[in-house]
């Protein structure tokens, strides 16, 4: 069965990383870190022995209308363990380190967040639009986004009725 | 040894114009022209028989029941609607392609499909051109086939066909190669490249199936991949490109691709039939008879292998026509000389 | 190797050759829908129904388009009740949140049409509309 | 030497084996692959931003639409994430049901992937058998929760309806074929030199190229690591069955095709051993009239047929959720499509995205 990270070894993490806090009273607590070392803690989890966190379940972002919020779920192989990553970003202009140095998979999340919900990902190696049309104005995702009503084409009909 | 039916027929049909015209060279010419009308319409006829034959057959490989309401519970109307439906639809001519060649090439693809049947004897004596050289000249022409495709593909100004072109001048030439070195064979055996001697050979003899077994696998597999039937349909491979040389093609041109197909899958049943299969020979039915079942059934194989086999990649065809099959037919040819002249020195 | 295993494939499709087929010939055969199908136009058994409203309440995507009429007792009565079939995501939730059980499928399900304006179904135009004609609208 | 230069194909969005709407670019060097660029979107439909608007119960009926050929996972993995959100306990009756249900959907599933698979290679006739096979299982889910194909069976809180004595019994009926129809793949598929021949030694991806990819599913299993979240996470009742990771070795097409292939006969297996136990009891949990999980969020994941599915779910203590995010396994292993189709050919582009077994409507989203 699966575990999430446990406290002592979140204390350690803190001391590793002095930028990192968490709430230490939650059940799981969500580690957040600021953008400019996010990359260097998720190479520490990746890479250091203790912790082997190989796989990154899962990508995505949050908007919570103050604040952009990266979520970054991350899972060891070896001991079955979670960790969950957060990066807070401001609203105006949220940029966030890319991480697909670390994790070459993050390629495509990384590019539907900047797609859907418009945060700027710097070393990307591909950021583009991923699902939707080159040409769209706006990130959907975003709970600010009003969606334009497409125009009222009549419809044109040939004969009867 | 009485004549088939069919040199019968046009023993009766030179009667009729020799009693109206009298001049030899004029009925000779007539009797010519009679020969190129029932060819093509040889040709027609079983393109309508063999959409209706392959629809049936991969239905029911596929447990389908296939074409089952154009003219009664059969679908027997179902390539009569094909061919409306064909003659029906628009002409498309992509922008940007070379207007002369891509309408020139159904047409020359037709043209080589359609001579090569003037070399194969249907029955006793029912031959267009029983000339000295007929095997050699059938392989010749036949494998005029392969500029047809290139130019399709080329003139189409599209990417899949010029792909689907590519592939057909590597694959018909690769496989023009065992082909001709598997025929050698028979051509050993008989002495001779006329094609009613050929049969005639086996008529004495045996079945050249019988004492060709190898010539007649590399055989049957160049003569699938000649055609452009999977396991070698890599020329209009829909699943990688589309339709290869035809992608772009419609309506009538394209309908005349798809008779070249069936001309030569035909034309290479016969073949296989006269070179292997005894030809118009065999007992108590008339020679014309046996003659169609024995392509029937060979038609049948090849519909069998086709709905059956998935398609093989480019590399691996061509690496198997070159390093497989060359060197096979190669073997088969030493084998055949050693064959003979033990046979020779024995008897 | 050395094409045994095209041989037996060959033979695997040679005896579906000759073996049964599966096709059904639809419009002919039709399958039988099965007792659970959700399928078709929603019927609505107009005596049965209290206005409510709960099943366009639970429906995701507001395929139901209802007017209900109150009389002079205070109580409700469905006046149009329209499936827009277009909308509609055949998800059952309308038909299982109804209290009276009023809502059910008729599993017609060939209701493909050549305009949109046929895909709005009136789920009470095949009742004996006696039950809703009774009934005046209250002034 | 003549000057050369590579030039690009685009294979889709209409083409007859991208699956649906996917469009590669493939850059080719003649006959050979220099890069595979996957373009999607075209199926777009914004299912997260949808789900924001609707209600928890009436989110459900959307996570069908995302992967169309295993609607059953959708909605388990759906319906987990909302229950272990507002804590709802799952009687065993009904998670029996789910695993059933999830475990035909993963064979219908896979099922269609030999299927597209074979007609990718040129093989129509397989294709046409798989098909027949599966609407035996089409039948079965439309016996029991009257759907072919968008079920919306698998509720939270339990399932919909209760499985009917006939759908026991036609569901025994059905295992005890799979052994044969998986035969006759054998002997028409597996067994054909050709098909092999297509399969084999192509498109490798070791392990730790998988897992750079964040690929899941049967491709990781492929390549060798037995990575199925029903046995490293063990939700639901699977734990209480005994069934085998299939693995393969090398990580090429034939590893990714053989992987599938016997997770068939393990579904099989998972099947028969939970229709044997199936408890008594409830097929529905209490659940409150008007769903509202408490403050927080959740990311729960399934083994859904493609690899690891994982809904993410904000939840701000309203009846509608916060956000919703879908880790789609085929979206994400479209990113090895590159790697896989490299220095390959044209006709091994094909099989290589076929193998992967992307669905565009999960792609998509």
């Amino acid at each position: 069965m699966t575990d999430y990270m446990s406290k002592t070894r979140l204390a350690e993490l803190q001391k590793e990383f002095p930028a990192v806090h968490y709430d230490p009273e939650a059940a799981q607590p969500a580690v957040y870190v600021p953008a400019d070392s996010l990359l260097a803690l998720l190479k520490f989890l990746r890479e250091d022995e203790s912790c082997r966190f190989t796989r990154l379940a899962d990508l995505t972002a949050v908007d919570y209308k103050d604040c952009f919020e990266m979520v970054y779920h991350l899972f060891a192989l070896e001991d079955m363990t979670w960790i969950v990553v957060k990066v807070k970003l401001e609203h105006g202009q949220p940029v966030v380190p890319s991480i697909t140095p670390v994790f070459p998979g993050a390629e495509f999340e990384e590019r539907e967040v900047y797609d859907l919900m418009g945060i700027d990902f710097t070393g990307h190696p591909d950021l583009r639009r991923i699902l939707l049309a080159d040409d769209f104005i706006g990130h959907p995702l975003r709970k600010d986004y009003v969606q334009e009503l497409p125009p009222v084409v009549p419809r044109i009909r040939k004969g009867g009725r | 040894m009485h004549n088939g039916i069919l040199l019968t027929a046009a023993g009766w049909i030179r009667d009729i114009l020799t009693f109206l015209f009298g001049n030899e060279l004029l009925v000779n010419i007539l009797m010519t022209l009679v020969g190129i009308g029932a060819i093509i319409s040889v040709i027609l006829t079983s393109a309508i028989v063999f959409t209706y034959a392959e629809r049936k057959v991969c239905a029911f490989m596929q447990v389908r029941i296939g074409p089952n309401r154009v003219g009664g519970r059969f679908g027997l109307l179902q390539p009569v609607a094909d061919m409306l439906k064909l003659m029906s639809k628009e002409d498309i001519i992509p922008n940007g392609c070379d207007r002369v060649v891509w309408s020139l090439s159904p047409m020359l693809l037709f043209v080589p499909s359609a001579l090569i049947y003037s070399f194969f004897p249907f029955d006793d004596g029912a031959i267009l051109a029983d000339v000295n050289v007929g095997l050699f000249l059938l392989l010749a022409i036949s494998s005029q086939a392969v500029l047809p495709f290139l130019m399709g593909g080329y003139a189409s100004n599209s990417k899949y066909a010029m792909i689907g072109g590519m592939r057909t001048v590597a694959q018909m030439l690769s496989y023009e190669a065992p082909m001709a070195f598997s025929l050698i064979g028979v051509v050993m055996l008989t002495g001779s490249m006329k094609m009613s001697a050929i049969v005639e050979a086996q008529a004495t003899h045996t079945w050249f199936v019988l004492l060709q077994p190898i010539a007649f696998v590399i055989y049957l597999i160049t003569a699938t991949a000649e055609t452009n039937r999977t396991p070698f349909d890599l020329v209009e491979d829909e699943s990688e490109i589309v339709a290869g040389p035809f992608t772009e093609y419609s309506g009538m041109r394209w309908a005349l691709f798809f008779l070249a197909e069936y001309a030569n899958l035909l034309s290479i049943s016969i073949l296989t039939t006269t070179l292997f299969l005894g030809g118009w020979h065999g007992p108590v039915l008339p020679g014309a008879v046996w003659f169609w079942l024995k392509v029937l059934v060979m038609i049948f194989v090849f519909m069998w292998f086709r709905w059956t086999f998935p398609r093989t990649r480019i590399d691996q065809m061509l690496s198997f026509s070159w390093k497989v099959l060359l060197p096979l037919a190669l073997v088969n040819m030493l084998l055949t000389g050693v064959g003979i002249y033990l046979y020779q020195s024995l008897c | 190797m050395f094409g045994k295993g095209l041989i037996t494939g060959m033979r695997v499709t040679w005896k579906h050759f000759w073996g049964k087929k599966v096709t059904f010939c639809y419009p002919e055969e039709k399958l039988p829908m099965t007792e659970r199908f959700r399928g078709g136009h929603l019927a609505l058994n107009a005596t049965k129904c209290i206005g409510c409203k709960l099943c366009s309440l639970n429906c995701p995507n507001r395929a139901l388009e209802l007017t209900v009429t109150v009389d002079e007792n205070k109580k409700r009565h469905m006046q149009q009740y329209l499936h827009i079939m277009g909308r509609c995501l055949y998800c059952n939730l309308c038909v299982e949140s109804c209290p009276t059980q009023a809502l059910s499928w008729d599993k017609e399900y060939a209701i493909s049409s050549w305009y949109k304006e046929d895909m709005v179904h009136d789920s009470m135009s095949d009742q004996t509309s006696a039950a809703v004609s009774e009934v005046k609208p209250h002034e | 030497m003549p000057k050369t230069e590579t030039f690009i194909l685009n294979m889709g969005p209409q083409h007859p084996s991208t699956h649906g709407v996917l469009q590669v670019q493939l850059e080719l060097d003649g006959e050979n692959i220099v890069h595979a660029k996957p373009i999607m979107g075209y199926l777009h439909r914004g299912i997260e931003k949808l789900l924001e608007s609707r209600t928890y119960v009436q989110g459900v009926p959307y996570t069908d639409r995302l992967d169309y050929v295993s609607s059953m996972n959708n909605n388990f993995g759906f319906c987990r994430v909302v229950e272990e959100l507002a804590g709802i306990e799952v009687p065993r009756r009904a998670e029996y049901i789910r695993v059933i249900m999830a475990e035909f959907n993963r064979i219908a599933s896979h099922l269609i992937f030999i299927g597209t698979l074979a007609i990718d290679l040129g093989a129509s006739t397989g294709m046409l058998y798989t098909f027949r096979d599966r609407e035996d299982i089409l039948d079965l889910f439309n016996l029991v929760c009257g759907a072919r194909m968008t079920f919306h069976y698998i509720r939270i809180g339990g399932v919909a309806a209760d499985v009917q004595p006939e759908f026991v019994a036609q569901a025994y009926a059905f295992l005890d074929k799979v052994p044969h129809f998986m035969e006759e793949y054998n002997q028409i598929l597996s067994g054909n030199e050709i098909f092999t021949r297509r399969l084999k030694g192509v498109s490798q991806l070791s392990v730790e190229e998988s897992l750079a990819y964040n690929m899941t599913g049967p491709n990781i299993r492929a390549a060798g690591l037995p990575y199925d979240l029903r046995k490293v996470d063990g939700y639901s009742v699977y734990p209480e069955f005994s069934f085998a990771v299939p693995v393969g070795k090398k990580g090429d097409n034939w590893d990714r095709y053989q992987v599938r292939f016997r997770e068939i006969f393990e579904s099989a297996k998972i099947i028969r051993q939970a229709l044997d136990g199936l408890p008594e009891g409830e097929f529905m949990a209490k659940i409150p009239k008007v769903l509202r999980p408490p403050k927080g969020e959740v990311y729960s994941r399934t083994e859904s047929t493609r690899g690891e599915l994982g809904f993410y779910i904000v939840s701000d203590g309203s009846t509608k959720p916060y956000r919703v995010h879908i880790r789609r396994p085929s979206f994400v292993n479209m990113q090895g499509l590159d790697a896989m189709c490299r220095g390959m050919l044209i006709g091994d582009s094909v099989a290589a995205f076929s193998s992967i077994d992307p669905l565009m409507g999960e792609v998509d989203c």
